[in-house]
């Protein structure tokens, strides 16, 4: 039987995983991974038609099973993402090979858990993303949430609770998922998409409503959009870095691409808009719409009060996630693209930065931003990294965080939604803040005495890191190239294409050329440079010597501002912070823990089949007379 | 061929009768007796379910009429649930030597004898003294082992399944009042005129609470948890494992060929999800690993009655899929109590010194959550759509039900794999796990083994027992095979 | 990594007449746009509100106050100065960025004034820091420090007030006349040597035995330039 | 669009935009004195002050990022005055809308943050952090307004909006139609020119000119250019929103420097606010109008 | 200050012995005590009389007697007078007991004037350096100290004569004292 490209790929990741698993404990297991996933990458390069065109590869194995058949199938939607997952997987494990491996043994660490982790997490994504129906993409999702758990709870101890809460918030979205599947089957009579296709038009409004809230709740689980947020941030933090990088560059899109088949291609978003929340004049699309816009800013104003590097990164990454489900919802062409792109792009920065802080945490030891600083002397390509990383997370202009930014913005203005662009806005700015602090109390102010000695990052560690900064300044300079990949997605899944060109996107209503606006920021750089070169020459001085009305800087007083970074912001707001999500979460295991006494209570005590058996009696009896 | 399967029966029963006075003469002779009438056993049901031509055929015992005697009814479906009691009485067999070894070797011939005789037998009244016999090892088993919680369990479990046997005769009592025959496929017939009113309803309550006992039924199966934390972990294996399901198929039996009022079926339903909701959330706080076991079969046989409550042939498809998952996964796990026991935070640590045993317990936990490749996930598949498909609101509450459940269940599930796995023991719990003992481990990896092997083989084994609900379904089959068959043959 | 700013800059000293039209109009913006340093030593202080304010308006001069030392021209000694506060003059000063003038208001500053026979006032500044210009009065009224001012004014025109140079140039004098008053560890976290070397501002005054006793207790102060470390071989604990 | 007219249009807007920005700043310094009844700088003051910084013969740096940090802020604003079209030359305008342009003009103040950053002074990075805390507040009417106005002329192209404006005449100005949003545009104007009563980041009592505290010779000198192109940039802002921008030269120049002096008039009556009241200011008024304004719009 | 409030403060302080009073104006009284008597009188001033607040330690150096002076200003609110306990201690040990522990404000006065000249006192919490940090010369308030040679030795003299001022004294006019002796210091020697 011949062997079709998508067969290809799902051996050489299966390949991948045996590797890993047999060889993991040798010392080139780190190197022959990469290779691996470079070879996965090359196969997956090979399917390049289905970035550029709506065509269709199937796998050759399908099952059949219990009367259901399974099939495995890429189409653009998911050539996209896997590219995606391929992608940061290669550069995740090549920064994690060399220096960081022996450091992670020395730790303690368990080097051969990790790259079969990786591998398994790579393997059950892909089944994921080629799934043909829907009970095979349920399968994959519980293999990709089951593959998450092994990858977080590897570091034990608080890792290993964020990872239980995770899996209890995995294993009810799979449930819900589960239970939308069954609706599905009866309504549909099958599982295909085709005739799934076919019976949503028929089907009656409450049953619609019912499939809308179990899918959405079980993706957005795996998305954390706003009320099931709470588990994703301590679990992408307390993974190991390399891993933080994969996970928080492409885990919890796996709900979005999920989100993508089911509510958008197969329900479509014109059926979604159909259905009116009674008495309200809302319907399920703006409902979508107003939990991604809190989604963003919620844990974009939760990151801002983080004192550790990583769980701000994490949080943020939650709060990016609402822009991609943003711009989705609005599903025009701008909308929809925007969304999309910010899938590539958050994943690019999103790696970036985790990488720059293990880069950090490797050589300083500690990711506690009130115990940095100055390291910009000591570390300055991850300095690099790390503000492009900042500038395309805020979203400004030089990075390709700014277009699809840009995108979502004018897709809200065409549809005319204030509140949303004002609450989207919010987002950003809130966004732009919390980064700040994170680059300031890391790398700039006052270099600590005891890091005065720390070096650069290793050069294993630092090539997969500026590959990516490059990347995310080169999709800035010319988003064409995603824009390309992203507009066959929109056909794909039935949005509206838009049209896009080398440096953006073009329309009438105000269009945005990158090369244009870059070309010009950097020429408005060079004039600053000269203006600013052409007086005297400067000269460096100590960072002691520095203005401190009049007394004198000595190193052993520590003269910097790093804790409770934007006073004057938290006086007014400090007081929103209640956590009433948390307080939410708690109610519930709460709930449980008092259910579980009853329960067990019942079947303690002695007396109690005398109490059983009466009511047994009892029901015999009204049943005779 | 057929005829030897009345050995099945007798020759545990003789065996059991004998035992304590071979074990006196010779005690080596003595020990490999039970074994090889069990093993004999499996083989006669082996090759009958290799060779039989798949037709179910009915043996009337002693030569006597159906009507008036009795007779074995042998379908796909009974002919399963024997061959597998002989298996796994076989495998749970009490090899300890002691000095009540022959009285426990004995009490368990006599339970595998009645299980198989529950579960092939045609006569209500045979089913009823089979169900006594069994009730009866019960007690002396779990009185066996000798300690003091193991007795305060067993007068429980007296009491309640006194009371539990006293009901079941009462409502025999009623439909052979309002019939005159206790024969099941002569009930068939007459039920619909018959038996279909309130006092028919009744009968099948009482029955239902009665056997109910046995197969952890919400309101009388406050017994489980003790009995099985106190007992032998082997015992208690083969208890939860298939001794449940006997008395299960039996309300199975009943539901199917004779009580087809609606109302039965709400009934067990409502009592199914009020045993899956007692039995997942007792065990979110359970401390000790075997009786978090236990609560978790009150759960599974929970959610196997709300199976049982769905009317048509898929719904029997879903209660047997459900019910061999659970025996295999519930045994293998007893399996892994009895290789570690105690107290849960003990295991601290452990996957370090025995990763073979945490493996296991991760796998059996996966299957049981209903992880896709494993079984598990398409037992569940089938109860789900099912469930999904019917109109009446009460199925919807009992899906979702089940769906909380199995979240609760993953988690206390995995609170105790990651607690396996904690690599960095907490330095003042010297991790004691005990030795591992090398038989129970070896059973609970020959269960792995057989898990691993059902994955495999899923399709072929879904068509398998398609066919067997199929048969087990169709009521006019049933009557026919056991009434027009002339008198059974001599010999 | 050669840091950007060692590219040679233009120098436009040579010679030609657009040299000489660019350093008249240097010297004349130099002279309109004064930044004062807003750092008052002693009473001389009070006057300056007044100078800045409505009746007597500095800034029609071109004269801003300025909050820190680096953003300033002039520095104001107004008043006595005793030895604890010109410890933190001489830091403010040489913190601020050079051409820099400093103007000593108050016969104080002049001669030690009404304090002369105190044991704890400087009498003679500029003996710790070349000073351009001394206001006499105690307490000049606005308009003699305008006066004084405008006087500052046209000598930085004509180009006569590089009195800074000076600091430089016999750095050694003022060093040792500051190390015999606050003993000889005496140090100020700015490195005038190097920051000297720098602009290429050495005399034969820059160096002597006082700039020797400094280098010896000097605590290291080159800024800490960006390396990547990877050559540097593992320190060893 | 030539590359020999663009590459003239890239030079000649900036330094259109530097001179009418001096004057700017000289405007408002002369109306401060006006208010507090002195005679004011000389007419040059602000090109003497930047030649002189300039000319500083000792600079102090604290690294290169203080070095880039203050390329980045001048060449933000350079890069941003292309974007906004004057009369006669429209730059490249077309090529990003509004929105570009107030993300660009963010690239600036994220430059001076990083040199800032660099200099290792506290009193610059509480200076920063009342910085961008200023900069969440002023943004928000800030967003409004624009959401406003781009929805009512369906465009974010300024060349259009300033077409479809001059096109109508006096009656299609967005101050007349829109008379809502262009008060809460003026004050949020006002807050992000970072004068007086909403200069909480350069305190120079308290944080000694926040940010500006380690900058000297032409580091200072660079954000005295800044400031002028701040001015600029705001004010031309609000007359192409607001006032139809400028068909001749000298009406365009009369309603930017009108514009301008409402504020800075406005600027020298009031103490400082603190940062919270800032925000808690901000937020209520402008944001209420610019809601307001917008559903008129909707 | 009313008469019976004077006449009942006399007879008060009569009870030190060796005490010697002088009414100086209706609302101040100074008094002479001998050094060990003070505390006595404090503790009586402040527990019976109200004088609770001690607004001043002042020193007076005689260096001729070779004694110290010391007065302990104490004020009281309800009858709004002020009592200046003097007493002379012996210049050359300088020690004397704190009264820190009737009033806590001594203790910066007692700090200053140990550093100004020199006097220990006993039980003080801080007898470390004040104001003059950058000093460690003798105590400069003390008589023998010369501040002009110290000057002389550490500082230098503005030596001011312009040009102009030398052709005015070329002519003979210019100032009539000549520099050298414009010092007034007593010291002629």
């Amino acid at each position: 039987m011949i062997l079709t490209p998508l067969d290809e790929l799902l051996l050489f990741s299966g390949a991948t995983l045996l590797v890993a698993l047999i060889l993991g404990r040798g010392l080139a297991a780190g190197w022959m991974v990469t290779i691996l996933y470079g070879g996965q990458l090359l196969t997956l390069i090979k399917m390049a038609a289905l970035g550029y065109s709506d065509t269709i590869i199937h796998a050759s194995i399908n099952f059949e099973i219990m009367g259901q058949s399974l099939s495995w199938r890429f189409d653009a939607l998911s050539w996209f993402f896997a590219l995606i997952t391929v992608a940061s997987a290669l550069l995740s494990s090549w920064f994690s090979c060399g220096e960081w491996e022996r450091s992670f043994k020395q730790h303690g660490g368990n080097i051969w858990l990790y790259h079969s982790a990786m591998a398994l997490n790579v393997f059950t994504m892909l089944i994921l993303l080629a799934s043909g129906d829907l009970l095979s993409l349920f399968i994959g999702w519980e293999l990709v949430s089951w593959a998450g758990f092994l990858l977080m709870a590897m570091a034990g101890g608080v890792a290993t609770r964020a990872a239980m809460r995770y899996i209890t918030y995995a294993m009810a979205g799979g449930m819900a998922v589960f239970g939308g599947i069954a609706l599905v089957y009866v309504a549909a009579g099958s599982l295909q998409y085709e005739a799934i296709l076919t019976a949503v038009d028929q089907m009656s409004t409450t049953q619609l409503w019912m499939l809308v809230v179990m899918f959405g709740s079980g993706f957005g689980i795996k998305m954390g959009l706003l009320p099931f947020h709470l588990w994703q941030a301590p679990a992408y933090a307390e993974t190991p870095g390399p891993g933080s990088a994969f996970l928080g560059a492409i885990s919890s899109r796996m709900g979005l691409f999920a989100i993508l088949l089911v509510l958008v291609k197969l329900f479509g978003i014109v059926n979604i808009d159909s259905l009116k929340i009674p008495f309200t004049l809302i319907d399920a699309r703006d409902l979508l719409a107003w939990i991604a816009v809190f989604t963003i800013i919620l844990p974009t104003f939760t990151a801002m009060k983080q004192n550790d590097a990583r769980h701000l990164l994490a949080w943020h990454g939650i709060g990016q996630g609402g822009y991609m489900l943003l711009g989705v919802v609005v599903a025009d062409a701008m909308g929809g693209a925007g969304g999309l792109l910010h899938v590539f792009n958050h994943a690019t920065y999103q790696a970036a930065l985790f990488m720059a802080v293990t880069a950090v945490i490797h050589r300083t030891g500690t990711s506690d931003l009130n115990k940095l600083g100055g390291l910009v002397v000591r570390m300055p390509l991850s300095f690099v990294v790390l503000l492009v990383g900042i500038i395309g997370l805020a979203g400004l202009p030089p990075m390709n965080g700014f277009v699809s930014k840009w995108l979502v913005y004018r897709s809200l203005l065409n549809e005319g939604m204030p509140l949303l662009f004002l609450a989207a806005v919010i987002g950003t700015l809130g966004t732009i803040l919390s980064v700040y602090k994170l680059i300031h109390n890391i790398f700039l102010g006052q270099l600590r005495i005891e890091h005065e000695q720390v070096k650069e990052a290793p050069w294993s560690m630092m090539v997969p890191m500026l590959i990516l900064a490059a990347i995310i300044f080169i999709t800035g300079l010319f988003p064409g190239i995603p824009l390309a990949w992203v507009a066959s997605v929109q056909e794909v899944i039935g949005l509206p294409v838009t049209d896009y060109t080398l440096g953006g996107v073009e329309s009438v209503s105000g269009s945005l050329d990158m090369i244009w606006v870059i070309g010009v920021l950097f020429a408005g750089f060079g004039i600053g440079a000269v203006i600013f070169y052409s007086a005297g020459r400067s000269k460096r001085v100590h960072q002691l010597d520095n203005y401190a009305g009049g007394h004198f800087l000595s190193a052993d007083v520590r003269y910097q501002y790093s804790d409770n970074f934007y006073a004057g912001l938290m006086h007014l707001i400090g007081g929103w912070y209640r956590g009433s999500f948390l307080w939410l979460e708690k109610s519930v295991t709460s709930l449980v823990d008092f259910i579980s006494l009853v329960m067990q209570g019942l079947y303690r005590r002695a007396n109690a089949e005398f109490y059983l058996l009466s009511t047994a009696l009892f029901v015999i009896a009204w049943v005779v007379i | 061929m057929n005829e030897h399967l009345m050995l099945t029966i007798a020759l545990p029963l003789l065996g059991a009768f004998l035992l304590p006075i071979i074990m006196r003469s010779s005690l080596a002779m003595g020990v490999w007796i039970g074994p090889a009438i069990l093993g004999y056993g499996c083989w006669i049901l082996g090759n009958l379910w290799l060779h039989g031509n798949g037709q179910p055929f009915s043996i009337a015992i002693g030569g006597f009429a159906p009507p008036i005697g009795i007779n074995l009814y042998v379908d796909a479906m009974a002919l399963l649930f024997a061959f597998a009691t002989q298996l796994l009485g076989l495998i749970f067999w009490p090899f300890r030597l002691d000095q009540d070894t022959p009285k426990r070797q004995a009490l368990m011939l006599l339970l595998v004898a009645s299980s198989t005789g529950l579960a092939l037998s045609g006569d209500l009244f045979n089913l009823y003294v089979f169900y006594e016999l069994v009730a009866v090892s019960t007690f002396g088993l779990i009185a066996a082992s000798s300690s003091g919680a193991a007795y305060v369990a067993t007068i429980r479990y007296l009491i309640l399944s006194g009371i539990g046997s006293v009901l079941t005769l009462f409502g025999i009592a009623l439909i052979y009042a309002q019939t005159g025959t206790l024969n099941l496929a002569h009930l068939a017939q007459l039920a619909p005129d018959q038996l279909n009113n309130d006092l028919g309803l009744a009968a099948f309550l009482a029955i239902l609470i009665g056997i109910g006992v046995k197969a952890e039924l919400f309101p009388v199966n406050t017994w489980v948890p003790e009995v099985y934390a106190t007992a032998a972990s082997r015992l208690s294996a083969f208890l939860a494992g298939l001794v449940s399901k006997l008395a299960m198929l039996v309300i199975l039996r009943l539901l199917l060929l004779i009580f087809h009022q609606p109302e039965a079926t709400q009934v067990i339903l409502i009592l199914g999800i009020l045993g899956v909701i007692s039995g997942e959330f007792a065990a979110w706080r359970a401390k000790d690993m075997r009786r978090m076991l236990a609560f978790s079969s009150i759960g599974q046989l929970g959610v196997i009655f709300i199976a049982v409550a769905l009317p048509d042939e898929r719904g029997v498809l879903a209660v047997l899929a459900l019910s061999l998952h659970h025996m295999l996964i519930k045994s293998g796990l007893f399996m892994l109590a009895d290789h570690w026991g105690g107290s849960l935070d003990r295991l601290r640590g452990l996957a370090a010194t025995s990763p073979l045993a945490g493996g296991l317990f991760v796998l059996f936990a996966l299957s049981l959550v209903g992880m896709p490749p494993l079984p598990g996930f398409w037992a569940k598949f089938t109860l789900i759509t099912e469930l999904a498909g019917q109109t009446d609101p009460l199925y919807m509450i009992g899906l979702l039900v089940f769906l909380l459940a199995t979240v609760i269940e993953a988690s206390y599930l995995f609170r105790v794999a990651a607690k396996m796995y904690q690599t960095k023991p907490t330095e003042n719990v010297r991790i004691n796990a005990p030795d591992s003992g090398g038989l129970s481990l070896t059973t609970a990896s020959l269960f792995g083994a057989g898990l691993i092997a059902v994955t495999v083989m899923v399709s072929p084994l879904g068509e398998a027992l398609q066919a067997v609900a199929a048969q087990a379904q169709d009521v006019d089959l049933y009557i026919q095979t056991v009434l027009q068959q002339p008198l059974g043959e001599r010999q | 990594m050669s840091s950007i700013n060692q590219i040679p800059v233009i120098e436009a000293k040579r010679g030609n007449p657009l040299s000489k039209v660019f350093d008249e109009l240097v010297r004349f913006c130099r002279s309109r746009s004064l930044f004062i340093l807003h750092y008052c030593t002693g009473c001389g202080a009070i006057e300056l509100p007044p100078a800045m304010t409505s009746r007597f308006d500095m800034e029609r001069l071109g004269i801003q106050p300025m909050v820190s030392p680096r953003q300033a021209d002039i520095l104001l000694i107004t008043g006595y100065v005793s030895i604890k506060t010109l410890k933190r003059v001489i830091l403010t000063y040489e913190q601020m960025g050079s051409p820099k003038y400093v103007i000593g208001i108050c016969s104080c500053t002049v001669n030690g004034g009404m304090y002369w026979q105190s044991y704890a006032t400087a009498k003679k500044l500029d003996e710790y820091m070349p000073v351009d210009l001394y206001i006499a009065g105690c307490m000049p009224r606005p308009e003699a420090v305008i006066a004084g001012l405008q006087q500052l004014m046209n000598r930085i025109q004509s180009g006569e007030a590089n009195s800074w140079e000076d600091y430089f140039r016999n750095y050694d004098y003022y060093l040792g006349n500051q190390q015999k008053l606050f003993g000889d560890n005496w140090q100020t976290p700015t490195d005038i040597i190097t920051e000297a070397k720098h602009y290429n501002l050495m005399g034969e005054g820059t160096f002597g035995e006082h700039t020797r006793l400094l280098e010896q207790h000097q605590k290291p102060l080159e800024a800490l330039d960006m390396r990547l470390g990877h050559n540097l071989k593992e320190p060893t604990e | 669009m030539a590359p020999m007219e663009l590459i003239l249009e890239l030079t000649l807007m900036p330094l259109i935009a530097f001179l009418v920005g001096m004057m700017m700043v000289l405007m408002m310094r002369r109306i401060a004195a006006k208010i507090q009844r002195r005679v004011g700088p000389p007419l040059l003051q602000p090109l003497y002050d930047i030649v002189k910084l300039h000319s500083k013969r000792t600079q102090i740096s604290h690294g290169l990022i203080h070095d880039i940090g203050i390329i980045m802020a001048m060449g933000g604003y350079i890069a941003a005055e292309t974007l906004l079209p004057v009369p006669g030359m429209n730059g490249i305008a077309e090529k990003g809308g509004i929105i570009t342009l107030l993300y660009l003009m963010m690239i600036p103040s994220l430059g001076l943050a990083l040199g800032v950053g660099q200099c290792a002074n506290p009193n610059g990075s509480i200076g920063i952090a009342r910085a961008l805390t200023a900069m969440l507040a002023y943004d928000i009417p800030l967003v409004i307004v624009i959401f406003g106005v781009a929805y009512a002329a369906g465009t974010t192209n300024l060349v259009d909006i300033i077409a479809q404006q001059q096109a109508g005449g006096f009656a299609a100005w967005g101050a007349v139609e829109m008379p809502l949003l262009a008060i809460a545009g003026l004050i949020a104007m006002h807050a992000s020119l970072g004068k007086q009563p909403f200069e909480i980041y350069i305190a120079p009592a308290e944080i000694a000119t926040g940010p500006m505290v380690e900058m000297s010779g032409k580091y200072l000198g660079g954000l005295f250019v800044m400031q002028c192109f701040q001015l600029y940039t705001t004010s031309v802002l609000y007359v192409s929103l607001f006032l139809g921008g400028g068909t001749t030269w000298f009406d365009f120049l009369l309603k930017s420097f009108l514009v301008l002096a409402i504020p800075v008039s406005i600027a020298y009556l009031f103490p400082r606010y603190r940062t919270e009241d800032l925000l808690r200011l901000m937020w209520k008024w402008p944001v209420m109008l610019g809601l307001i304004g917008v559903a008129f719009v909707l | 200050m009313s008469q019976e409030i004077a006449h009942w403060l006399d007879n008060l302080l009569e009870e030190i012995e060796g005490i010697e009073i002088r009414r100086k104006s209706s609302r101040r009284v100074r008094v002479d005590v001998p050094a060990d008597a003070l505390p006595a009188l404090l503790e009586l001033l402040q527990g019976r009389a109200g004088y609770i607040h001690l607004s001043a330690i002042s020193c007076v150096d005689w260096i001729d007697d070779e004694e110290f002076e010391l007065v302990y200003h104490v004020w009281s609110y309800e009858n709004h007078s002020l009592v200046s306990a003097h007493i002379r201690i012996a210049r050359e040990p300088g020690v004397y007991l704190s009264v820190y522990d009737l009033y806590q404000p001594a203790a910066f006065f007692e700090r200053d004037i140990h550093e100004m000249y020199g006097i220990h006192f006993e039980g003080s919490p801080n007898m470390g350096k004040f104001i003059l940090t950058e000093w460690d010369g003798p105590p400069p308030m003390r008589k023998e100290f010369d501040s002009e040679a110290y000057i002389n030795e550490h500082l230098s003299w503005q030596e001011y004569n312009p040009p102009w001022l030398q052709a005015l004294i070329a002519e003979g006019g210019g100032v009539v004292i000549p520099p050298e002796e414009q010092r007034f210091s007593r010291k002629k020697s």
